[in-house]
């Protein structure tokens, strides 16, 4: 049975440093809570995995903690650039940044095969792209019946994903609705996993063809109310577009930066998370 | 006539060029302001989809990101993502796929990963995202964006998504046997593919806009069409519609982080 | 927008001799009335493709249709053997059957690659399995990151495929709850789909995360209440048991299942399924 | 001690090689009495998976067929066909996968396709339908079958699963990185392979059968473990449990055919 933790043993327990960690979310569902703790504990020398990296990354990055990052689209959604992970792909700072790049069909399939425990994915992609040219990692594979060259790419396996869910009941099976992105890949792909959660429940009562992630394919569950803000959970708060546009302005100064993560990361808990979403609920 | 800006004549530019059969991968900004006018105008059956699993939404206001909880709540089912890249996208049942650019060059090949060098680049932008296979699995692709000499440019700095690249039948001879770029809509144009070169021609130039407007925004040298027409203005039902649907939108968004 | 159809109309515009024809259904949801209406209209020179081949094959077989069958399990589910594709296999009667023979992996995934636009699937399987030694169609690619040698079939693309649904509202998107198989695969992997559905309703009300097939991936609707007895509909009738039993006797001997197609499929219609059921139903 | 039968003894057998901890791919008939029994008694926490989908799986009654309604009304949740076989399945997260078979050999090959020749077979069977994967990808393999010369045999016409293939070391010769078929239970004996040869050896013997009985009924020359015990004969909880169970099975499909 999946055991409920406090998210700091959670992350303590199960993330290292030097390990490859998705902190997987499609706009919906994102893993703040999670991800703020990871920089709390100051766990470095990571590899970021993430179709779209948004603000988590652009912090973990900002604060020195990924030597890599693996990717499809590194932008701030609806907004613009991430100006840290500019930053460090520019000018090193804080540190160097290696990249993967891949395109969202890619890293799709590529979390698809790692659920399924293959070693590579198989799509038709990049014609005419020039990621293949700076990624050694698409490669092609021949077709044996019809000849056509296809792409192909490795199984994403991290060895940590971190997801938010919306609930899970006391077994600790989770339910995912709503836009539910590569979640399900992330975690089945992952050697372990770390889902946090909006509520816990006794019974999911959930319809028997939607997301349900069974207790025994997670390692840690987490309740952690608004844990995904400033994402948003269906059902339960909308995204707050307004800490997205903020946040290009904050991201945008090195100090700046640096002060907001101190107050709202460092010097904070995942506790604050419930009330960073309670004006968004419509609790004022 | 109605006063309007350039912006909304080519949403509605873009808007006419869709239809009812049509089932497209929108993107966040202009592509979803014109696939939802289209939608609220002459193509109320039209198929929306966003990459983020939303299949066949009826969004009441446009999206700020492309996984807007609303697009879901409006959607006729919402699917995973790998399913989406594969079973709709890679499985050839998107007809439009609309695209925008940091740099287009005039065969409609797109650049949204850096500007300068791949490896140290003078500006890292966000990079592809569904773009490279969304280039070559729909049927047609519609590249909506507005002219400035910054992104029409000669040359793009790296191909994150290929249009006709060195034109001609090159698309073929990558074995991609999707249409392509089809259609250019700015702010100042609509653009189309010349059959055989396949370099981007003008086929009308919008009300008031003179040649001389186009080659201050375009880096390359403007190839027009034979008979260039002016772009038929929005008309008042499409205005008010549109206007209406970014009103409906100002007012939720400000509501939500109010 | 799909159209609905009568029964007779759908068969006889859609399915032509010499197709390829996938009447998908893994237990649950076998579309029979459909099956039913092709041996009405004697539609012959078929190659009949699924993954579990029952009654409706034994069926088709039985009467001479089909001159190939795509299969990975012919047998009458919890019951044993089916008689007429035996006898088709083992004495050409009615007529000789060409068969190609895959395993439940190689199908779902070959299902799967056809849906997804692709030549061929990619999968860890037949490993020391015989069936890669008379199949000429399971052949292998190597990893080009790992070098494993994993299997590769080729996709299934129907010419036409045949499901059997629950709900469709009336602009004629379809609803598939409960154990869902391949159908969906099915549908979107075939040049044209045939779609029976116990009600039409006037909105879905389906959670948005469960099997909904859009109304433009669709060619031919049909409104056929019991339309997959003796199979089941999760919600509307159970299974017949009594039904699959019975057919082991029926299809036991050439002249008993003569008579009993004769009876039950040739000088019948559709109408006659919803009687069927409707003593499964508790109607009486 | 409660009378009962080799067949039910073979259920609890099977039954008791199970834990809480097993995620068990279920087959039709023996396997999913076992099954049952174990979550019934010693395994309340047991995961039971059909390969039609259902994941977590509680019926009230056994089902008849591998895609019963009640399989999916009590399941923790049911997945699409190609998920069940890519996802969990080939993700290598089945502890155990039970089969059965028409034809068994010594080292747990099995054949279920033909018997005589492929392509011109004396009995045309079902074929292997999920056994060719389950075999490999499982991380252990229990056959549950009862004894009989006709099945029990020295050669398999065909090879529908792999077992340990020749013996010894085949399966990693293979590339395959599961156990294989760690358990054999009949209604007469309890088998396990031999560490090194990887043939199946008698464990124990069910109460009353003896060297004979078990002759008559396998077609290759049979090795004992070096102490044969006797297997240990079904409890009355286990037996009542059990009855309980087949006859709400009996009852429920009398009443949905009625």
């Amino acid at each position: 049975m999946a055991k409920f933790h406090a998210l700091q043993d959670a992350v303590r327990t199960i993330i290292r440093p030097g390990m490859s960690v998705a902190f997987e979310g499609f706009t919906h569902l994102i893993p703040h809570a999670a991800a703020h703790e990871v920089i709390r504990q100051g766990i470095d020398d990571l590899t970021l995995i993430r179709m779209t990296p948004d603000l988590v990354y652009d912090q973990m990055i900002g604060m020195g903690l990924a030597r890599k990052a693996v990717f499809s689209y590194a932008g701030n959604p609806g907004v613009g650039l991430l100006r840290r992970l500019r930053d460090a792909v520019e000018n090193d700072w804080p540190r160097a940044l290696e990249i993967e790049e891949h395109s969202h069909a890619a890293m799709a399939n590529a979390y698809e095969a790692g659920a399924a425990g293959l070693p590579m994915a198989v799509f038709r992609g990049y014609l005419g792209a020039g990621l293949k040219d700076v990624n050694p990692n698409i490669r092609s594979v021949t077709c044996p019946f019809t000849g056509e060259a296809l792409s192909a790419v490795p199984a994403i396996r991290p060895d940590v994903s971190v997801i938010h869910a919306q609930k899970a009941d006391r077994r600790g099976n989770v339910l995912i609705e709503g836009i539910v992105g590569v979640q399900k890949e992330a975690v089945l792909a992952a050697k372990s996993a770390i889902v946090t959660v909006e509520e816990v429940v006794e019974q999911l009562d959930a319809h028997t063809n939607v997301c349900v992630l069974p207790y025994w394919t997670i390692d840690a569950l987490v309740h952690v109310p608004g844990g995904a803000h400033p994402s948003y959970a269906h059902g339960y708060y909308p995204r707050d577009n307004a800490a997205y546009l903020n946040w290009d302005k904050i991201a945008a100064d090195r100090d700046t930066f640096g002060k907001w993560m101190h107050e709202n990361v460092l010097n904070a808990d995942a506790s604050a998370f419930a009330s960073r979403v309670s004006q968004l609920k419509g609790e004022t | 006539m109605t006063q309007y800006i350039a912006d909304e004549l080519m949403t509605v530019a873009a808007a006419r060029a869709l239809s009812n059969n049509d089932v497209c991968f929108v993107g966040i900004g202009a592509p979803s302001a014109a696939c939802n006018l289209a939608r609220l105008t002459h193509a109320p059956d039209i198929t929306l989809i966003y990459e983020s699993g939303t299949i066949g939404t009826a969004p009441e206001v446009l999206p700020l990101s492309i996984g807007d909880g609303e697009l879901c709540d409006t959607a006729v089912t919402t699917v995973p993502v790998p399913e989406m890249f594969r079973y709709w996208l890679q499985g050839g049942r998107i007809t439009v796929g609309f695209l925008g650019a940091a740099q287009l060059d005039r065969f409609g090949n797109i650049n949204t990963t850096v500007v300068g060098d791949y490896h140290a680049p003078k500006v890292r932008l966000p990079g592809g995202g569904g773009a490279p296979e969304i280039a070559s699995s729909c049927q047609q692709i519609f590249i909506t964006m507005k002219q400035a000499r910054r992104s029409f440019v000669r040359q793009i700095d790296f191909f994150t998504s290929f249009g006709h690249g060195r034109g001609g039948p090159h698309r073929q001879e990558l074995g991609i046997t999707t249409a392509g770029p089809t259609l250019l809509i700015t702010d100042k144009a609509v653009w189309r593919p010349d059959p055989e070169t396949k370099e981007f021609t003008v086929m009308s130039l919008h009300p008031g806009v003179t040649q001389a407007d186009m080659a201050d925004t375009v880096g390359w040298d403007i190839r027009y069409g034979a008979d260039v027409e002016e772009t038929p203005p929005p008309t008042t039902e499409e205005l008010e519609v549109l206007r209406a649907l970014k009103a409906r939108t100002a007012a939720a968004h400000v509501k939500e982080v109010a």
